[in-house]
């Protein structure tokens, strides 16, 4: 669904601190696309989910699967046209996110198979954050491994930061894309930008 | 050395030169036969003897006397509960703790400082009200206190609408306040002792002896020991006795756990609970705040709990009291409770003849001590339960009538 | 170094910049720091680090902090400390000092930066581990700077290594399970005030390690004998080092030891210039390399040894300080008095079990090394070092905690000295029949403050033993608990305070309600706004005119906040019958139905209305508070008992927002909003959804009502939330709109009788007690909760119903939660038997007066009675009716 | 904080997860057929051992699995984790 500019705002309206130039830059990327899928791996409606996808969906927890370029660091860059990245998020769910249509692409399948494809666009804002300085942040309110051995680009993982519920992603080189429950993005907010005073 | 600013700390009085006979060993047989020198263990044995003239009793301990939870709680006393089953036993617990210092003889620090329980919210206001006027139509003293009365009382307290969860209101039980808990189990063991009952550490129940369902003796590391009546006050241990009599019992053990700070000048001078924001908390005699958190929320019996759960608190407690912030964490510990599904205790007979239980007092037992010891002894003496004590009866959880107090526990006390 | 200025007890000295206050104080000549907590006793330093019993100081500059052992304290420029008496000064004033945490993964963490702790970390860095030292000391060296040696250069260098992090000033606090620590670092005290405020001051580690090496080193302990207390009797260790770095105030030495540890600071000692009168050793045979290393050495120096015999008392001069030390042979009652200002006293060392203790390792007893130790390793732990007995060959320690006292001398020969706990408390714990060395702590104190027995655990364990005859393996350690040191609170809050203690959050029309000066409510972490005041306005005044145009006009509230679960699949109606009382696999496509669901104890514990968007496609509502735990409900049952199933149930709380517009006006209202929507009654009835632009976005609408009035629910992606919100508000404002908050909805649902679970409920209701019998299903089956109904005491007669209450004087409105007698017991002076409790209770504009709802004893057959509310002022009287108040026919929903 | 491993996502803080106490007590297949004390059993009794326990918890802030695991009460220890309907492995005592 293509987002009527004039009527939306975003959790956090598009806010930025620090840069890229800086040790660290977090920004929230308004407007970004989402979905949960739930579907079984082990049954045909997952074929024909990764046939429609045309990206083979892992079946690993905290494993990403994309063809997209998601985060956008430097300023300008775009993400690349009809990309999906999809975060395995459990053994039968992925976080869909990306330029692509999704909705379109998989509504065939919705009709022949038992899954569950919901727009949650809204339900989550999406962050990022970027820099030499990154990972000590996100320690400071993060529990779990945030060593590059344990969480490597491309892996992602649920969990409480700052006690708000979120994804993480990993995206690429010092950059973490953080989807927050759009009701904890200002408390996160507050949160992030407080614990990288130190670092700028 | 003069120095203006110096303060010095309070000195407690001596315990007295004898409490009990050292290393007692078990005779071969007893009237009564409790399991468990905690405090209501030996407030059981304390009544016995002196209610119902039954002295032929031994309390029997696996560890040290009074080294559980009566060891580990945070010594607060009060009787402001929601249900008239629980103003029942609480109340008439009260009403001994009132006198209990000059009936057994020992100095308790029992102390009627008032307890606060602090309303956060519009529903936390609304669920305390309904408390305090339950307290009302059960004769049990109860105030309403607006923020300004809080501040008056405890003027420690933030009231400021600018924190993340403001204080809206709180009961207030002026008779409510806080003991020293060794000194109230020693208490009740000198005085049990002396009036004959054997107060046996180091033995561990391992065994029941039961024939034809009726309970004649418990196994022990110290051998066996026979008994007319066996009466079970192990607190978080109670499944664990519970299965080897052959019954079960709807508790689950829980770690809860508790803290100290060092000793400070005196700022507290009452005792304030809030539940909405996990906080309890008291400050000693010696000046020494003392602080409980909530239970962790999985079985243990490995008497400690999740650092988190010390620090949620800590958190929570400077933002009520900001002049806490440079208090410094002393100790922390944890206890085991037994926690019922209702969150009130169970007391009474089992499937067992003779066999009776009192249990499942979860994060409440301490307050309980003497009522507790004293229905679970009229309980044993009787051979059928206490007035009081009848709505605590094993069965409740067959008919469905449950008498529901996790609002009263939703923070520990 | 440079020097520095700071001020003790009012008076200004100077020292070096990074010593110890101890030490500056030493340096300066302050032998008497305080006195004593109880007895008022002279006391001076003790010991070098956190063992420290004596010299605590309330710090009043930088951030202020009560009772820090001067030993610990790093002299800066500008320092401001008062000497204490035990008991610390809690400054009102904030402290705005920054505390934060840090998480910190890694291979090992090795607890201790000495020689066994650096060895550690060199081996794991060697295989390649990541390996994080954390020493809470400022200098790595340990038990090295003890004996007054340099450490390895080439084991320092390990520190530097890529793979090993070193955090100095870094405290392991508690250990917990699955090799979990908590550590506190100190990280900025020790700067110079102006550097770094955007640092924080001390941060919390969180560490998970895969291992732990515990290489936490050794306490000395001291003896008990008579006047052990005096300024100038310092563990000898401590002494040698103050004394080795110029803070030297003293002339003549006594040491008296039971280790070679007292012959090496002798040594130290007289290095520094200190006249040794003699080296007291309790030993009179010692091993072949002990003559050749400790007792030679000293020798040669020419320090008398005086074998066989220790301290038996000491005096002092009219301060207070010490002046001389009585030696007594051990074997006879020869004594002696040496002239002296410092006494050394090497009792022994405690190896620092507590890390160890914390996760439930059991110290075993050392005859060899006179102390407990942990000799452990396991997956997640191992020690190394003095903890695990690695005290070095030659120090050959005896047994031996102090002399044999009499009765008067007891009195002041000190077993704990910040608790003032003498051997005769100790002796008394004894008499008393104390045998635990937990008893004998609580009867005599000993072990309970600052230093939580740093020193004295020990030596209270070796007198119970000597006193009852008992090897201290059967006697034990003291139970040590976390945290080693004590830490303040703040530090244990880091940033968990002000706004960021618990998160809020938030709609996404909430910066319009705060923007309108809507006080808001809590409602759990959500902030709700609770009515909006027009200016001057009291609360009862806004409720009462927000009331009174829902009903007569058209409100508008903010319903974001409910929960809802997107649930999907061919077996969700079937699951849906389970869950709820009622019936919902016959709902048809397009409509809504409100339902009650029951834990399986027959309990009501949410409610909600659900909507089934298309065949397989359900949208279901929670109440705000409960989104998380029905969610969680519902996983459970699909998961652990009906795997069969196809439900997939998915959380759309936030991805929906939803804005009420509710009265008589809405359709209007509706209609300019969505204009191509047939707003009419027979296109769109009550419980249909329709899908529709609205306000130019797409949008759900659903005619849902929670006030009996003619509502629309608007439920829009939650990015158009804001704008649906503000295009009411401009639609709207011919018609008056006007937006109303959570206690007006309180009031309108009342009026109707519809229950709040949570206000209505406390856990102990069933459908039933709510009059709820018609939405509990008599041809299913079961559901969850439908077994309890029938339990003795569930099905019984006389449970509480919920009923309506009027007061008799309309006028007053009964508080919320008052319990209620029967009328006849009016006048009872309670206690008194009440019959049921007030749930819900305001004034209304629609009736013109007060009204409430209340859980009644067999209260549905009550309706007519007569009731009476006691409270402490005064009674009120009124009388039981009916729990619908307004529009008893439902004839206002449809407009 | 226990470090609790997940079947799904490995082991993660305590924080992250919900307690379902004992495992395998399934729903009675026909509740109306129990007596009051069989349903009793099934609503309020869990087992409480002191040392080995098979016990339920949910991912509630991860993968959002129920999922069961050997622990032992006494010190925490945990044993093998595994995924609900499979072969409970043996107690680790």
């Amino acid at each position: 669904m293509t987002v009527k500019l004039e009527f939306a705002k975003s959790p956090l309206g598009g806010a930025k601190f620090g840069g890229t130039d800086k040790a660290v830059l977090i920004q929230e990327v308004p407007f970004t696309p989402g979905f949960d899928l739930r579907v079984n791996p082990d049954s045909p409606a997952f074929l024909a989910v990764v046939a429609a996808l045309g990206l083979v969906l892992p079946t690993t927890v905290g494993k990403v699967a994309r063809n997209n370029a998601d985060c956008i660091v430097s300023e300008g860059e775009k993400p690349a046209e009809n990309g999906i990245s999809a975060l395995t998020l459990g053994p039968d769910w992925w976080y869909l996110t990306g330029t692509a249509d999704i909705q379109a692409l998989l509504a065939p399948v919705q009709i022949a198979h038992h899954i569950s494809l919901v727009d949650v666009s809204s339900q989550r804002t999406k962050i990022e954050i970027y820099g030499p300085s990154a990972k000590d942040v996100l320690s400071h309110y993060w529990e779990q491994d945030l060593r590059d051995e344990h969480f490597p680009i491309d892996a992602c993982s649920q969990g409480l930061l700052a006690k708000a519920p979120l994804i993480m992603w990993h995206c690429c080189e010092n950059c973490y894309l953080l989807f927050p429950r759009a009701s904890f993005s200002r408390h996160l907010w507050t949160a992030l930008t407080d614990a990288s005073v130190e670092y700028l | 050395m003069a120095n203006m600013t110096r303060r010095r700390t309070v000195e407690l009085p001596d315990h007295p030169d004898f409490l009990w006979v050292a290393d007692q060993k078990p005779k071969k047989a007893y009237d009564v036969i409790i399991i468990g020198a905690g405090g209501h263990g030996l407030a059981t044995a304390y009544y016995l003897a002196k209610n119902h003239g039954i002295t032929n009793v031994a309390v029997i301990e696996k560890g040290w006397l009074a080294g559980g939870n009566m060891g580990r709680n945070t010594t607060i006393i009060r009787s402001n509960y929601l249900w008239d089953e629980s103003a029942g036993i609480y109340d008439h617990s009260l009403k001994l703790w009132e006198n209990l210092e000059e009936e057994v003889g020992y100095e308790m620090f029992f102390s009627q400082r008032g307890v606060m329980t602090l309303a956060h919210s519009v529903s936390d206001v609304r669920s305390k009200q309904r408390n305090f006027y339950a307290n009302h139509v059960n004769a049990v003293d109860s105030v309403w206190l607006t923020p300004e009365e809080v501040k008056e009382i405890a003027p420690i307290v933030n009231i400021s609408e600018d924190i993340r969860y403001p204080v809206m209101g709180a009961t207030f039980q002026p008779r409510g306040g806080i003991a020293k808990h060794d000194w109230v189990a020693w208490g009740y063991a000198k005085a049990a002792a002396d009036m004959g009952v054997d107060i046996i550490q180091n033995c561990e129940v391992t065994g029941f002896k039961i024939v034809d369902g009726k309970v004649q003796g418990v196994k022990t590391t110290q051998g066996d020991i026979a008994a007319n009546k066996v009466g079970m006050v192990a607190a978080g241990h109670t499944s664990v006795l519970a299965g080897m009599a052959g019954f079960d019992v709807p508790l689950q053990s829980r770690p809860l756990q508790a803290l100290v700070s060092e000793l400070n000048e005196q700022v507290l001078d009452t005792v304030i609970m809030s539940g909405a924001v996990h906080v309890y908390v008291s400050q000693a005699h010696k000046g020494e705040l003392v602080m409980g958190a909530g239970t962790d929320s999985y079985n243990s019996y490995a008497q400690r709990g999740g650092f988190h759960v010390i620090e949620h608190q800590l958190a929570a407690a400077c933002e009520l009291f900001p002049i806490f912030e440079r208090a410094h964490l002393l100790r922390t510990w944890g206890g085991i409770v037994d926690i019922a599904p209702d969150a009130s205790p169970i007391i009474g007979l089992t499937p067992v003849e003779n066999l009776f239980i009192n249990s499942g007092w979860g994060t409440g037992g301490f307050k309980a001590t003497p009522g507790s010891g004293w229905v679970m002894a009229a309980t044993i003496a009787n051979g059928e339960p206490d007035a009081l004590a009848k709505p605590y009866a094993l069965d409740r959880f067959i008919s469905g009538h449950l008498i529901d107090e996790h609002g009263a526990a939703g923070v520990a006390h | 170094m440079s020097t520095v200025n700071f001020t003790f007890d009012g008076k200004q000295y100077s020292g070096e910049k990074g010593e110890s206050l101890a030490s500056a104080l030493l340096r300066n000549g302050v032998v008497y720091f305080t006195d004593s907590s109880y007895k008022d006793r002279p006391r001076g330093v003790m010991g070098l680090w956190v063992e420290e019993t004596n010299a605590l100081v309330n710090v009043d500059s930088g951030a202020g902090e009560p009772l820090k052992p001067a030993t610990t304290i790093e002299l800066v420029e500008g320092l401001v400390v008062r000497s204490a008496q035990g008991v610390g000064d809690l400054p009102d004033t904030r402290d705005n000092s920054r505390y934060d945490k840090a998480n910190r993964h890694v291979d090992v963490l090795v607890v201790g930066a000495g020689t066994s702790g650096l060895e550690a970390a060199k081996k794991f860095s060697d295989q390649g581990k990541s390996v994080i030292v954390m020493d809470d000391k400022p200098a790595a060296g340990g038990h090295l700077t003890y004996l007054g040696q340099p450490v390895p250069a080439e084991l320092l260098a390990v520190l530097d290594r890529a793979n090993v992090t070193y955090l100095p000033r870094t405290t392991v606090q508690g250990m917990y399970d699955q090799g979990y620590s908590v550590a506190t670092e100190r990280r900025t005290d020790h700067l110079d005030s102006n550097v770094h405020t955007e640092m924080s001051r001390i941060r919390t580690w969180h560490v998970r390690a895969d291992h732990t090496v515990l290489a936490t080193g050794a306490f000395q302990r001291h003896l008990v004998f008579a006047n052990n207390d005096r300024p100038g009797i310092m563990l000898s260790h401590a002494a040698a080092t103050y004394v080795s770095n110029g803070a030297n105030p003293f002339n003549t030495a006594v040491v008296v030891t039971v280790d070679n540890q007292g012959y090496r600071d002798a040594i130290r000692l007289h290095k520094a210039g200190v006249k040794v009168a003699a080296v007291v050793d309790i030993r009179k045979k010692v091993s072949k390399a002990t003559k050749k290393s400790s007792r030679k050495a000293i020798e040669a120096l020419g320090i008398r040894l005086i074998k066989g015999a220790t301290v038996v008392d000491t005096s002092a001069n009219l301060v207070g300080i010490l002046s001389s030390v009585t030696i007594g042979q051990a074997k006879s009652d020869l004594r002696e008095t040496i002239t002296a200002d410092l006494l050394a006293i090497s009792g022994g060392w405690t190896p620092v079990v507590h890390l160890a203790t914390f996760i439930g390792i059991k110290p075993t007893w050392s005859e060899k090394r006179a102390a407990f130790v942990v000799k452990h390793h396991s997956q997640f732990v191992s020690t190394t070092g003095m903890l695990a007995g690695d005290f070095g060959d030659d120090d050959e320690p005896a047994v031996f905690f102090g002399p044999k006292l009499t009765a008067e001398q007891g009195l002041v020969a000190f077993v704990d000295y910040q608790r003032d706990a003498t051997y005769r408390d100790f002796k008394r714990a004894i008499d008393a029949g104390m045998r635990s060395i937990e008893h004998v702590k609580r009867y005599t104190a000993i072990g309970t403050a600052h230093d939580q027995g740093k020193t004295s655990g020990t030596v209270t364990m070796g007198l119970i033993g000597q006193a009852i005859g008992k090897a201290p393996d059967e006697i034990g350690s003291l139970t040590f608990r976390p945290p080693y040191i004590s830490i303040p609170f703040a530090a244990l809050a880091g940033r968990d305070r002000g706004l960021l203690s618990d998160p809020e959050r938030t709609t996404p029309i909430h910066s319009w309600h705060v923007a309108s000066g809507a006080p808001m409510e809590d409602v759990g972490q959500w902030k709700r706004p609770w009515y909006f005041p027009k200016s001057g306005e009291t609360m009862h005044a806004a409720v009462l005119r927000e009331c009174a145009a829902v009903r007569e006009g058209v409100g508008v509230m903010d319903a974001s906040t409910l929960g809802k679960i997107d649930i999907q699949g061919k077996d969700a109606g079937q699951f849906l019958d389970m869950i709820y009382t009622n019936m919902f696999s016959t709902l048809k496509v397009g409509m809504s139905r409100y339902g009650l669901m029951c834990g399986i104890d027959g309990m009501v514990f949410d409610d909600g209305v659900t909507t089934r968007i298309s065949e397989n496609h359900w949208l279901m509502t929670t109440t705000t508070g409960g989104a998380a735990k029905v969610l969680d409900w519902l996983e459970e049952w699909l998961q652990t008992e009906w795997p069969h199933l196809e439900v997939y149930c998915t959380s759309v709380t936030e991805q929906i927002s939803t804005v009420a517009i509710v009265g008589p006006k809405s359709r209007e209202l509706m209609k300019r909003l969505a204009p191509s929507l047939d707003v009419s009654n027979e296109s769109f009835a009550f419980m249909e959804n329709k899908h529709a632009d609205v306000a130019g976005v797409p949008a759900r609408v659903a005619r849902i009502s929670f006030s009996g009035e003619l509502a629309y629910e608007i439920n829009v992606p939650a990015i158009y939330g804001l704008h649906i919100w503000e295009s009411v508000m401009s639609q709207g404002a011919d018609l008056n709109i006007t937006p109303y908050g959570t206690e007006t909805m309180h009031v309108l649902r009342a009026e109707k009788g519809f229950v709040i679970v949570g206000q209505e409920t406390d856990g102990t209701q069933t459908p039933d007690d709510l009059d709820m019998n018609w939405i509990v299903s008599k041809k299913k089956d079961d559901f969850i909760g439908k077994r309890s109904f029938s339990r003795a005491d569930t099905a019984r007669e006389g449970r509480h119903q919920l009923v309506g209450i009027l007061a008799d004087d309309g006028s007053y409105v009964i508080p919320e939660g008052a319990y209620i007698v029967a009328g006849a017991d009016a006048n009872t002076p309670p206690p008194v038997k009440h019959i049921g409790y007030i749930t819900s209770s305001y004034d209304s504009a629609a009736l013109g007066r007060s009204f409430a709802l209340a859980l009644v004893a067999n209260g549905l057959a009550r309706k007519g009675e007569k009731i009476a509310i006691p409270m402490a002022d005064r009674v009120v009287t009124g009388v039981i009716t009916d729990s619908v108040f307004v529009d008893k026919e439902n004839t206002r929903r449809d407009g | 904080m226990l470090h609790i491993p997940c079947p799904y996502c490995g082991p993660r803080d305590e924080t992250e997860f919900h307690y379902g106490s004992e495992a395998h007590v399934a729903y009675p297949e026909n509740s109306s057929n129990l007596t009051d004390e069989e349903w009793a059993k099934f609503v309020f009794i869990r087992s409480n051992p002191k040392g080995w326990m098979a016990e339920r918890w949910v991912h509630s802030a991860g993968c959002r699995r129920w999922f069961n695991v050997w622990r032992n009460t006494i010190n925490h220890e945990f044993g093998p984790s595994y995924k609900p309907f499979t072969q409970q492995p043996k107690s680790p005592a």
